[in-house]
Formats: C-alpha cells, sequence, structure tokens
C-alpha cells in the first residue's frame, strides 16, 4: 500500500469530516417522529429514491436553479462543484485502472501524481492526464470566478453578498486554496519527475525554469493536503455544510418530509443546507426599498443555525415569500421563520374571547366573510354587499358587527396554539351555518381559511367569487372606461397562485395594463404586510412607494388590487387611484345607473344630499 | 405712488389691501375665484360670539371698493421678480407690476374622502364641517339622505389633523370650537336631536371659547365624548354606526347617529399651481409656508418685498387672521416708506 | 416646607375662644376609650389652672354616630341639640365646651344652619318646646376642648415641669398630630388654623417644646368613619386608612401620635396592635409601636400628673418609652392597680406589638426619682 | 396570626414610585414609537379583541407609563395582531410591535432576564 507521512492532514481531516456527519446525521434521523423515519425507510426502496438522484446531480453539481437564475453565478457554482465532483471521480477511476489490483485508499486517487509522477506504463495514461488537467483548469476558473465574486459581486449583477464569519473564512481560504497548491504539487512533480500535461506540464516547465522545482515538490504536497485536511475540518462549522446536507435535503423532499409548524430534523437540514449564496438578498423588498440588510433569509437562517436569533430581526420580515420563490436549494424560509417566532415566544394562550358569543349563527349558502381589514376599507364592504344584493345570494355576513379575527395575525405573532384557538371557533361557527361556500375579502384571512381550517366547504377569495357570478351570469359586467393594472397580493400569490381569476375579471370590465417584471410568482408586497412588527412607517411607506412606482410604470390609470391592506398601503403613496377590484366590478354593475347615491338623489333632492355634490 | 400687489382676496388679503390703500398706497388684490371673500363666503355663522358672518363680509368687501384695484377670476401663471419689484403674469395675457407682492393664498380643507374609513363620498349620511356651514347659510332644515330629521348627530373631531397617515402631523386650530358653535346651532335647529362630540383634546385656547364650551355643556346638553373614530359602518337604514373607545372607561362603545359630520381640518396648499411651490419658498415641517423667524420675522419670506400672511402660514382663527392683515400692512408700509428707490407704477395691470 | 406659607394659613383661620366659664359636654365613646381623659382635662382647668368648668348630669349624646350612621333623622337630631342648648342657658353658662370632635362638628353644623336657615331655628325651637317645654340661647362661644387647652398652651408651659424634650439628648421630640375630620373639614373656619394646615395641636405641640414632623398622608382620615367602622365587614377599611398612615409617617420616626378627636387615638392606638397581628409589622421603636395620645393626656403629663391616673395603662401601644424620653417618673408595678392598689386585670400579650418594659432601656434614676 | 374577621385593603393607588417601569423601558428600546402616543384611543376603538374581551392598547400603554407591569401580563395576551390598530393610528405608532414586545418582555421578567 501506498503510503506518506504527508497524506496524514487530508485523511485525518476525512475521517473527522465524515464521523462528524454520521453522527449529526445519525442523529437527525432518530430525532425525528415515528411516521418521518418511516417515509426515510420507504424512500430508499422507491422510486423516489432515483428521482432523488436526478435531482441532486442536477441541482447540487450542475446548480442548474442558480443557472437559471444567474449564468455567471451559476457557472461558477458548477465549475466548482461538479468539477471536483468529476475530479474526484475519474481520479478514482484513473487509479482504479492504474493499479486494480492494489488497496485504494482514498488518499491515492487524491495524491495520484505524487505516488506515480509518471505513470507512462499505464495504457490510457495521456487520455487521463489530460482528462484531469482539464478538470483542473475547469475548477480553478470556477476558483477565479468565486475570488471575484466575493471582491467585486456587482459583476454578477448582485447588488448585496453575504457576509463572512469565522468558520466561513478558514474554510474558504483552504477551499480557494486546494486547488491551486493542486495544480502547484502537479506541476512541481512535472517539472522535477515528468509525466505532467498540458497545464501541470508547462506551468511545471515554467516554475521548473525558475525553482529548484525537486525541492519544491514535496512541501507543495503537503500544503495541498494541509489545505484539504483544514477545509474537511472547517467544513461542518462553515456554511460549506450545506455540500453535503443539501444531499440529504433532497433525498429528506423526495422521500416526503416537509416544514411542521415545530422545528423537527428536516427544520435541521433546510437550515444547514443554505449555502448563503446570496441570491435571496436582492429579491428582497426590505433591502431594495427599505434600506433595511439584516434580516434577509440567508442571515435568518445562519442566526438560526448559529442560536443568535434577534426577535427584532425575525419580526421584521414581511414574509411576502419573494426569497423563498428565488431560492436555489428551495429552502421553506416562510415555515421556518415562523417556527423560530414560536420559539421566540413563551406563553399558554389567552382564550377569553371563547367566553363571549362572537355572532349569531345565520343558516346561509354563502358565507362572507370581509376580515378586520376589510372594516377600515368601507368601499369594499359596500362593494360586496351591493353584489350580494344584486346577485340574491343568501348570505350571512359573518363578521358584521366584527369576528374574532382568522388566526393569521396570531400564527405570524409566533402564537401557534392561540391562533389555533381562534380557528377553532371561527370554524365551528362556519360549519353550523350550513353554508357551502365561503367569501373573503382578504387575503390574509383566504390563505389561512385554505391552509388551515380544514372546510369541507368551498372557500373563495372574492376575486375567484366575482367572476364565478359573472361567469354563471348572475351579475351583468358592463366595461368602464380606464386602463387598470393589476397588483397581485402576496397572499394570494406565490404560495396559493390566484393569478388567472382577477385578471379575467378585471378584464370583463377594463383594459388590462401590463406590470411588467413584477406580477404573480415575482409580485411586490406593499409594505404593510402584517407579519412584520418591526418595521416603522417610513420603511413601510419607503417599500410601497417603490412598489406603485414600479406598478405604475406603465401608465395605467388605476391600480387595482384585491387586498384591503394592500389598498390602505398603496392609497398612501399613489397618486393613480387605486381601487379594489370588488369595487370595480360593483360599479361595472351600474353603469347604465348612476351611482346608487345619484340615484336617491334625484328622488328626493334634500339638501344634506346636494352637499356631496358640491365638494 | 408705491404698489402692492396681494394674491388672494380673502380675509387677510382684503384686510391688508385696505389699510395699505389708506396708508396711501396702490393695491391690487388678485383672486382667483370670481368673488371676493375667500373662505368666509363658506361660512355662515362666526365662533366664538356666533355671529352672522355676512356683516363681516361684507365690511371687507366694501372697503375695498373704492380705490383698490380688484382682479377676480385670475389664474396666475407666472412670478417674475426684479430690482423694482414683482411681475405677475396672469391669464388672459395680463401682467400685473408691483413693488411688494403680499401672498394671503390662505388654506386647503382636507378631502374627507381619504380617510376611506369614516365614509364620507361611500355613506349617505356623512358630511362635513364645511358642508353643514352651508346648509346653515342654505337656511335649509337638516334632513338626512332619506329626508328625514336626525336624532342623533355626531360631530367627529380631527379628520385630517393630526394625523400623521394623511400627511397631516398638526392641529388645525379651529376645529374644536367649531365643532361646540355648530353642534350648538344644530341643537337649535333640532331641539329635539341629541348632539355628540367625540373629541381626543379640547383645544378652548381662545377668548370666550371655555364658555362656549360649558354654555354647550349644560345650555345645550351637548354630550362630550373623549374618543377618536376608527371605522364608521352603514346601517341597512341608512343610519351609522360609529364604533369608538371610551377612553375616559377604557371600553369600546358603538352607537347608532342619523348624521356624522366630520370636522376637517386645515392643511397647505400642495396642489399644483400654488405659489409656495411657483416661488420656490421653503415650507415648514407641517407643510405651511416658513416665515423668515416666527417671532421676529412673521410675514417675511426670505425673499425681499415678498410678505405672507393668514392661513398661508398655518391655520389661523379670522381674529387672528385680521390682526396679521393689519400687522403685515403697517410693516409694508415701513418698507415701501425706506425704499425711495423703487420707481412708482400709476398703471399697473397692463395688456399683453 | 415653607414655615411662612403655613403661618399664613394658620393667621388666615383664627377664632375666638373663651378662657373661663365653660359649660361642658362629654362625649359618648370616649368615656369608653380612654375615660380618663376627660376627667384629665377637668383636673387640668379647674385644679391647676383654676377655671370654672360646669357640668350638667342631664347632658345626652348629641345623636352625632347615629346621625353619622344614617339613622337618626336631622330634626331630632337638632331638637336633642337644642336641648343641651337650654341646659346651658339655664345654668346661666354662655360658653360651650365640647369633648367630642364629632358633636363639636355637629354643634357647629347646627349653628350654621340656623344661621342661613332662621325659620329651621324657629322650628326647632318650637319642636323643643313641645316635647320638653325648655327655650334656649345660642352659646356665645363654641370651642372644641382642645381649642381650650390650645388657647391656654403658654399659661400650661409654664406651670409644665416636663416638656417635648427628649431629656437625655435635649433634642425635641418628633409629634405627629392628627385632627379629627369633624374638627374643621366641614368649616374651615371654625377651626384653628383651618382644614389643611390646623394649628390647634401644633401649637398645643409647639409651646410643650415638641417638633411637628409633617408627613404625606397627614391629612388622610384614620379610618373611624362611622359607617366603615360600625359594619364589622367593612373594618378591613378603616384598618386600611389607618395603615396607609402608619406606613407614611414611619420613615420620620415619630416619637408620639397626638389626636384631638374620640375614633382617632382609639383607633390609631388599637389598629397598631391589629396590624401586628396581621402581618407582623409595627412602627415604633424595638418591637414597640407609636405611644398615641389624647389632647388632655399630653398636658396632664406634662404637668406632672401620675401617667397611671391619667389612664395611660388603657392604651394598647405601650406608652413608656415615651414617658422614658420625657424623663416622666413612673411606677410599672403600679400600671395595673387601681386606686387602692388592687389588680385591675391587664391585657393578654400581644403576638407581635411589644408591650412588656423588657425591651426598655429604662435608667433607674427615672424610675426612682 | 389572628383572624379578625376583615383584612387589610391592598391601595388602589398607583405608587408610582414603587413602580418599575420595566415594561416601558424594554419596549422602548426595541420600539421608540410609544412615545409617541397620546391617547386618543382610536387603536382601541379599532381593536378586534375588544369586541370580545377587556383589551386596550391605549391603556396598556398608559399603564407602561405608570409601571403596572401587573396589569400589563393581564391583558396583553389578549392582542390578535390584526393589526388594525396599526392602520388607524394617527401618530403612526408601531402598534404591533409594541404589543409583542410587551409580550416578550413579560417573558422575560417571569424567566428573570430583565
Amino acid at each position: 500500500m501506498k503510503f506518506d507521512l504527508f497524506v496524514l492532514p487530508f485523511t485525518l481531516g476525512l475521517i473527522f469530516l465524515l464521523g462528524y456527519l454520521t453522527v449529526k446525521y445519525t442523529r437527525w434521523y432518530f430525532r425525528q417522529d415515528k411516521s418521518d423515519r418511516q417515509k426515510v425507510r420507504n424512500g430508499f426502496l422507491s422510486l423516489k429514491f432515483m428521482s432523488a438522484l436526478r435531482e441532486i446531480f442536477l441541482e447540487s453539481l450542475l446548480h442548474r436553479r442558480i443557472f437559471m437564475k444567474n449564468r455567471l453565478l451559476g457557472f461558477m457554482h458548477m465549475s466548482l462543484a461538479f468539477g471536483w465532483f468529476l475530479l474526484i471521480a475519474i481520479g478514482n477511476l484513473e487509479s482504479r485502472v492504474y493499479e486494480p489490483t492494489a488497496a485504494n485508499p482514498p488518499y491515492v486517487p487524491i495524491f495520484f501524481k505524487f505516488f506515480h509522477a509518471n505513470p507512462g506504463t499505464f495504457p490510457l495514461h495521456r487520455v487521463f492526464s489530460f482528462t484531469m488537467d482539464l478538470l483542473l483548469l475547469f475548477v480553478l476558473v470556477g476558483v477565479i470566478l468565486a475570488f471575484v465574486k466575493r471582491v467585486y459581486s456587482r459583476a454578477y449583477g448582485m447588488k448585496r453578498t453575504t457576509r463572512l464569519m469565522l468558520g466561513d473564512r478558514l474554510a474558504l481560504t483552504s477551499l480557494w486554496l486546494i486547488f491551486p497548491l493542486r495544480l502547484l504539487a502537479e506541476s512541481f512533480t512535472s517539472a522535477a519527475y515528468g509525466g505532467g500535461d498540458f497545464l501541470t506540464g508547462s506551468t511545471g516547465n515554467l516554475l521548473g525554469s525558475v525553482f529548484p522545482a525537486e525541492s519544491f515538490c514535496y512541501p507543495a504536497w503537503w500544503a495541498y493536503s494541509l489545505a484539504l485536511g483544514t477545509f474537511f475540518v472547517a467544513l461542518p462549522f462553515s456554511r460549506y455544510m450545506h455540500i453535503p446536507t443539501e444531499v440529504v435535503l433532497i433525498f429528506s423532499r423526495h422521500f416526503g418530509l416537509t416544514e411542521k409548524s415545530k422545528r423537527t430534523s428536516f427544520t435541521e437540514i433546510e437550515i444547514n443546507s443554505c449555502s448563503r449564496c446570496g441570491i435571496c438578498l436582492d429579491t428582497c423588498q426590505m433591502a431594495f426599498a427599505g434600506g433595511i440588510n439584516t434580516i434577509q433569509s440567508a442571515y435568518q437562517l445562519k442566526a438560526i443555525r448559529y442560536h443568535n436569533i434577534q426577535p427584532g430581526e425575525s419580526f421584521n420580515c414581511l414574509m411576502c415569500g419573494r426569497c423563498e420563490s428565488t431560492c436555489p436549494v428551495g429552502i421553506d424560509i416562510s415555515s421556518i421563520r415562523m417556527i423560530t417566532r414560536n420559539e421566540l415566544n413563551g406563553r399558554t394562550p389567552d382564550p377569553s374571547f371563547t367566553r363571549k358569543p362572537v355572532s349569531l349563527v345565520n343558516q346561509a349558502d354563502v358565507i362572507y366573510f370581509a376580515g378586520c381589514m376589510t372594516h377600515q376599507t368601507p368601499a369594499i364592504k359596500k362593494a360586496m354587499q351591493t353584489v350580494f344584493k344584486e346577485a340574491d345570494v343568501n348570505v350571512w355576513f359573518m363578521d358584521e358587527a366584527g369576528g374574532i379575527c382568522c388566526g393569521r395575525p396570531m400564527m405570524l405573532a409566533g402564537h401557534r396554539e392561540q391562533a389555533d384557538l381562534m380557528i377553532e371557533k371561527n370554524r365551528s361557527l362556519m360549519l353550523e351555518s350550513g353554508a357551502k361556500t365561503l367569501v373573503t375579502s382578504c387575503p390574509i384571512c383566504y390563505k389561512v381559511f385554505a391552509k388551515e381550517y380544514n372546510l369541507d366547504i368551498r372557500i373563495l377569495h372574492h376575486t375567484e367569487y366575482l367572476l364565478e357570478l359573472a361567469n354563471t351570469r348572475k351579475i351583468k359586467l358592463e366595461s368602464l372606461a380606464g386602463t387598470a393594472v393589476y397588483h397581485d397580493p402576496c397572499e394570494l400569490s406565490r404560495d396559493i397562485r390566484i393569478y388567472k381569476e382577477p385578471r379575467m375579471l378585471l378584464g370583463k370590465i377594463m383594459k388590462l395594463a401590463g406590470t411588467g417584471e413584477f406580477e404573480k410568482d415575482n409580485t411586490l408586497c406593499c409594505g404593510n404586510s402584517l407579519a412584520n412588527f418591526s418595521a416603522s412607517n417610513e420603511v413601510r411607506l419607503s417599500v410601497a412607494r417603490d412598489a406603485v412606482e414600479k406598478l405604475t410604470a406603465g401608465g395605467a390609470q388605476y391600480l387595482v388590487t384585491s387586498c384591503p391592506m394592500c389598498k390602505k398601503a398603496f392609497e398612501k403613496v399613489s397618486d393613480v387611484p387605486v381601487t379594489d377590484i370588488a369595487e370595480l366590478v360593483s360599479k361595472a354593475l351600474h353603469k347604465h345607473q348612476a351611482h346608487p347615491v345619484t340615484v336617491v338623489r334625484k328622488k328626493e333632492p334634500s339638501v344634506a344630499l346636494e352637499l356631496h355634490g358640491s365638494i | 405712488m408705491k404698489s402692492v400687489a396681494i394674491i388672494g382676496g380673502g380675509v387677510a388679503g382684503l384686510e391688508a389691501a385696505a389699510k395699505l390703500y389708506k396708508m396711501g398706497h396702490a393695491v391690487t388684490v388678485i383672486e382667483k375665484n370670481d368673488q371676493l371673500g375667500g373662505r368666509l363666503n363658506q361660512w355662515h355663522a362666526l365662533f366664538p360670539t356666533r355671529k352672522p358672518s355676512g356683516p363681516l363680509l361684507m365690511q371687507l368687501k366694501e372697503q375695498v371698493c373704492e380705490g383698490v384695484n380688484i382682479v377676480v377670476n385670475a389664474h396666475i401663471t407666472g412670478i417674475e421678480k426684479n430690482d423694482d419689484g414683482f411681475a405677475i403674469k396672469i391669464s388672459n395675457n395680463r401682467l400685473i407690476t408691483a413693488n411688494v407682492l403680499l401672498l394671503t393664498t390662505g388654506f386647503d380643507i382636507f378631502e374627507a374622502e381619504r380617510k376611506e374609513e369614516y365614509g364620507y363620498g361611500i355613506y349617505e349620511n356623512v358630511i362635513t364641517s364645511v358642508d353643514l356651514e352651508q346648509l346653515f347659510k342654505s337656511g335649509n332644515p337638516i334632513l338626512t339622505a332619506q329626508g328625514k330629521t336626525p336624532e342623533r348627530v355626531g360631530f367627529i373631531q380631527c379628520v385630517g389633523s393630526r394625523d400623521e397617515k394623511v400627511g397631516n402631523p398638526h392641529c388645525s386650530k379651529v376645529c374644536c370650537i367649531t365643532a361646540v358653535k355648530q353642534a350648538i346651532e344644530v341643537r337649535e335647529m333640532l331641539p329635539s336631536a341629541e348632539v355628540f362630540l367625540y373629541y381626543m383634546d379640547l383645544r378652548m385656547f381662545g377668548r370666550h371659547f371655555e364658555e362656549l364650551y360649558k354654555e354647550a355643556q349644560f345650555k345645550h346638553r351637548i354630550q362630550f365624548i373623549r374618543a377618536r373614530l376608527s371605522e364608521a359602518f352603514e346601517n341597512p337604514d341608512g343610519t351609522l354606526q360609529i364604533r369608538i373607545e371610551d377612553t375616559l372607561l377604557a371600553k369600546p362603545l358603538k352607537m347608532n347617529l342619523d348624521l356624522l359630520v366630520l370636522m376637517v381640518g386645515i392643511q397647505p396648499q400642495k396642489k399644483d399651481g400654488n405659489l409656495v411651490d411657483m416661488l420656490g419658498l421653503e415650507r415648514d415641517s407641517d407643510g405651511f409656508l416658513k416665515p423668515e423667524d416666527q417671532y421676529t420675522a412673521p410675514f417675511k419670506t426670505g425673499m425681499r418685498g415678498l410678505y405672507c400672511a393668514g392661513g398661508i402660514t398655518g391655520p389661523k382663527t379670522i381674529e387672528e387672521t385680521l390682526i396679521e392683515a393689519r400687522a403685515v400692512a403697517a410693516e409694508i408700509n415701513g418698507f415701501l416708506s425706506r425704499r425711495k428707490s423703487f420707481i412708482g407704477h400709476e398703471q399697473f395691470v397692463m395688456e399683453l | 416646607m415653607k414655615l411662612e406659607g403655613k403661618r399664613r394659613l394658620w393667621q388666615e383661620y383664627q377664632k375666638d375662644i373663651a378662657t373661663d366659664k365653660f359649660f361642658y359636654v362629654r362625649s359618648c365613646v370616649r368615656q369608653n376609650f380612654f375615660p380618663a381623659a376627660e376627667q384629665t382635662f377637668l383636673r387640668i382647668l379647674q385644679q391647676t389652672l383654676g377655671k370654672t368648668v360646669y357640668e350638667n348630669p342631664g347632658h345626652t349624646t348629641c345623636t352625632g354616630i347615629g346621625y353619622h350612621c344614617d339613622v337618626v333623622p336631622l330634626n331630632t337630631t337638632m331638637t336633642v341639640v337644642a336641648r343641651q342648648f337650654a341646659l346651658m342657658t339655664e345654668a346661666g353658662y354662655e360658653n360651650l365646651a365640647v369633648s367630642c370632635i364629632t358633636s363639636f362638628g355637629l354643634y357647629t353644623e347646627i349653628l350654621e344652619t340656623w344661621h342661613h336657615f332662621p325659620e329651621i331655628e324657629e322650628q326647632t325651637r318650637e319642636f323643643l318646646r313641645k316635647a320638653t317645654g325648655r327655650e334656649f340661647m345660642i352659646p356665645k362661644n363654641l370651642a372644641h376642648a382642645s381649642d381650650i387647652l390650645y388657647k391656654l398652651r403658654h399659661e400650661i408651659a409654664a406651670k409644665a415641669p416636663f416638656r417635648l424634650i427628649n431629656h437625655i439628648t435635649g433634642e425635641p421630640l418628633k409629634v405627629v398630630e392628627h385632627i379629627g375630620c369633624h374638627y374643621s373639614k366641614m368649616f374651615p373656619h371654625k377651626g384653628i388654623g383651618g382644614a389643611e394646615y390646623p394649628y390647634v395641636l401644633v401649637g398645643l405641640a409647639e409651646a410643650l417644646g415638641g417638633e411637628i414632623v409633617d408627613y404625606p398622608e397627614r391629612r388622610h382620615c384614620c379610618g373611624f368613619g362611622f359607617r366603615q367602622y360600625v359594619v364589622r365587614a367593612n373594618r378591613g377599611y378603616s384598618l386600611s386608612c389607618s395603615k396607609k398612615k402608619f406606613d407614611s409617617m414611619e420613615p420620620y420616626k415619630p416619637d408620639l401620635i397626638i389626636t384631638n378627636c374620640p375614633g382617632c387615638p382609639y383607633f390609631l392606638d388599637r389598629w397598631q396592635y391589629v396590624v401586628g397581628e396581621m402581618e407582623g409589622k409595627t412602627y415604633g421603636e424595638n418591637g414597640h409601636g407609636i405611644p398615641v395620645l389624647t389632647y388632655e393626656e399630653l398636658v396632664g403629663l406634662a404637668l406632672g400628673y401620675d401617667p397611671w391616673d391619667i389612664g395611660l395603662q388603657t392604651h394598647q401601644v405601650s406608652s413608656e418609652p415615651l414617658l422614658i424620653k420625657m424623663g416622666v417618673p413612673f411606677d410599672p408595678s403600679k400600671k395595673y392597680a387601681g386606686k387602692k392598689g388592687e389588680n385591675i386585670g391587664r391585657p393578654a400579650k400581644p403576638g407581635t406589638l411589644k408591650i412588656d418594659m423588657d425591651a426598655l432601656h429604662i435608667h433607674e434614676s427615672i424610675l426612682t426619682s | 396570626m389572628i383572624d379578625f374577621g376583615y383584612k387589610i385593603q391592598t391601595d388602589r393607588q398607583i405608587d408610582y414610585d414603587s413602580n418599575d417601569r420595566q415594561i416601558l423601558e424594554f419596549v422602548r428600546r426595541g420600539e421608540p414609537s410609544i412615545d409617541w402616543c397620546m391617547s386618543c384611543g382610536t387603536c382601541a376603538s379599532a381593536c378586534t379583541a375588544a369586541v370580545t374581551t377587556e383589551y386596550s392598547l391605549r391603556r396598556l400603554i398608559i399603564l407602561a407609563r405608570r409601571g403596572m407591569n401587573r396589569e400589563i401580563v393581564e391583558s396583553v395576551y389578549r392582542c390578535r395582531f390584526c393589526g388594525k390598530c396599526f392602520n388607524a393610528c394617527p401618530r403612526s405608532v408601531n402598534t404591533r410591535n409594541i404589543v409583542y414586545l410587551m409580550q416578550l418582555a413579560a417573558t422575560k421578567i417571569s424567566n428573570h432576564e430583565i
């Protein structure tokens, strides 16, 4: 068996790393509940295993998603990951082919050129050395790109890049050193003993002409081994933990594991899978519009991983989900943020609200739940009531006198147990009414109804419901003059993806203008998000201003949304009139008549009414 | 003869014009509307005396009817400053030149529609204090949109005042006493109605204000509730349900009203064509024109020969506005008599 | 605190007080609470100062307690009071000296009522005539007994062998004075020094060399308040009022409390025991309470009367620490001995409040002098 | 100790000096806008929770200013975080963060962390 003392740093590092990962991952496995462990066990024996492998190849090695977002960044990641993977794989093959019978410990292929400086007897040696040199070059290009990114991230179109911690610096430095040192070691070896190809050979010739190659050769191999060893030891304590963990994450996800309301091993896997690539930083409105650069997902995940979470930062997120939709690793950031908020709170719920009856239950076909916020935008409420009347719907206005709130804000506040109590209370009232359809004007309510209420009745946001009424000719819509731009509220987009209905509905009434890139999955938060507790009014206003600017850049005459919160936020900063889609529908109902107020006015010309016209 | 142009023919402008004319200056009043009198035209009676506004308005107009040049329906298209004073371009290609320019353009009234949760323009029985004053002026009875005599009327203070969310952090100063006055007037017109006044703080700072407040309490049985409205609801019959916190009892309170009056605030003029921006003058943190010094130079604007008075520098009572108008006239007079170099103008309205 | 400000108030609230020939009316409850106090008053005036004081055994309650408990109607009260006046008129006296603060307040209230509503006075005369056939004259001078001692304070001080001065250190003793609510809170001009800073006991204490301490809850009621105390369920409220005062005066380390009301000394004295039993808290030095004296007891002590003759053994809080500070000689063995040396019995030892002499550093000289 | 059949009642008076204003100070550090509150009560009148439970943010802020921490803990958990108060506040007070920080302060006080 080939051996030299210099392989020790590499070998010990590798043993440490493998040991560490084995312990960590085993612990995670056993900390899962029974059903999750079952899922993992079943997963290994199913087709899911193969699909996971495919994704690992595409994402962990090729970094396809990053590539699609940012080609240069994708190439950088790919050259480092895939290049290194091939170096190891083909290196192993090379040593196997060269000495098929000998014991082949991991260090032999890694330091192949040390042990077999000039393997001339080996039939395919020219092919192998060429390939290995080519791969080394490939990886070195990646290293150079990474270096450029660290120094000047704007070259990648990135405005922000993550900050490094001590463990990261050590790992990063050793990682960057690995490949140049390999180049040096192989080049000196080539200069001293021959056997180098186009890269190592020519570099060797060059170096050999300046330095005494033979005496530089051995220290270079030591340095190379030390860099590898250092990297392996630093890896679990640095962001590079994502390299092995992402593989575990892909398997887990394919095996059917998801985030729950409390922290699980899956959460740990996700937290450790963040490479802090920084893609989330630039998508965050709090960063580019609000000027707040401490709360983005990469930082939050880091803070959670190192137990350094600050409530002020955790609660300063809009939870719009923009970062999540761009995360190349596909980490379920929103759930992790919710879990963190729950962990930051520590108190049993206060069920005092259940003691008093909130509202008498009416038997009805349709429940209308306006939502707390809609009470502050009476125009939306009034529009919905007008439509219900027009369509002659047997409706129960559940929170007419104020409800107990849908529970989503409470969840966002990190009081999951309290939210569950509220959900249960509302749920029992809803079921008691015997209604078949639940309509809400508030996307915040909609999301929690759809995701948490577990109702076997239809749950519709008013955009969907109004379209249904129009399509079934229950209401007749006339078109109105002007062009409108539609803004997707966060809570109806990305996760829920109600995109088609509002546009079809709006299209029946008004000419639709495009919103450029900022629509659907890439929609912007209005800044008024209930998920955010810490942001000041100024920050919220600047987020809103930025969003309105981007949305109305096309010159639409109306900014239409379908969320009372968004409406409130935009109204404050928009020069273009802001309106809810329901208000437009209500207006379109009455196109041939005057506005309802005006109708009464014509019948009874009392003074108090005429006053409306005078102002 | 030295000349003064006054932009804004309201209380401040008319009073200053009359005084400056008496001091021997050529005065031109430029008014954008078709009649003089400004906001006073909208008003029925004055606080705290409850005297009708008509005689005051008449007197203000009469004292400028001889000798003072009046230009109405004047849309200002540009103002130029030169060594000799100002050249003011107005619509119909006319040019007015003057040695001194006095800005008495006043203020704007808060657009109540912007407080959507209060329902103005959405609910039928929500009106503003300006609407109510005009109703008093018309002499018509107070009726709801349904044509009924209201049995309960509520006055909501601070609509568009002391409210950062609508960009008006300042106190409009006159609404508290106006609400007390209007509440009394409503009670007098509707003796069987209950009248409620919802306030954050009652700022009865002026002479006889406190007495009027007390009168409203004991003589007119107006009920004062310390609260600020969060939102109003419309009942099926068109009446309104308001939702407040009775802050002195720390309990939420709801009640029905037949008519809701919003005491709309006073805000700086910011719309296109406002002179503060046209002249590039500095605004204070509340958006009103910033005088050179609040104490020592309250009428100076930082531009030589350019003066200001009245509502342009913040909410004021009519009393205060009149005093300012007289004071600014005296100051302008002093300025003009020190400036011997000014060329006098006989004919200072020119057709271009 | 600015003394000038208080002096200005004191000058504003003055009244005429007779100096001799008194018709004395006793209090109902004081004879039970501190039976020797009124006797001491008579001894001071009659024996030491040589004044004429007349008492009529036929005088009755003024009905103040019933009146303030809402059980006696005002007309009845006024008629009963009119009868007291008739007794005085019949005896040929014009100066009324009242032992009880509530009586004093009630007489004042009735005289004020009659002053403003002569028809009510006429009606009362009619009632009295019908009921008893008596006639009366309005007293020429109405004074509370403490007013009279205040008026004579310099005369008293001149004769007093003991003063409110710590005879060992020479420092003035710290005195908390507490004025009965009905003394001047209803009619400030009828009390010496008014309602906010009554001077009556302050003047007396200062004349005897004491130093008055002002503490935040000085004006708070002792909590007696007839409706509160009489109903047992409300007694906690009464207690809490006194406790509030104790907590407030404690940091000033008062040497004694003096009062001019029947209820106040009783409650300020007895509640110290109750607080001790409820919360284990005491307010005086070394686990003792703060001694509470009536104005008569204070003057009696200063004039050198035997402490047991003026009834200090009937106090819950032991007054020995005060006697030691003042240098008043006393014989501990005679504390619970009657006039003839018989044992009059002693109260059970409280659980918390210290009353035993062992805790005191008694100077032999005091005991024997 | 003897049972007299009645008890010493606790003072209703707010003892400003013996109260500590820990919750106020804690909230103020994280959310300075608590000092902007002028007690107008718009928050409480908009409040979703106040309809069914004894809850008023206006009162909570006053309680914090007076140092009545026990009363705060009693009612601060009734907030639903619905955010209407934030929309309604005329002084742009960051209402929900105040409630959140009050809750956090209560937890920290009970854990003896502050």
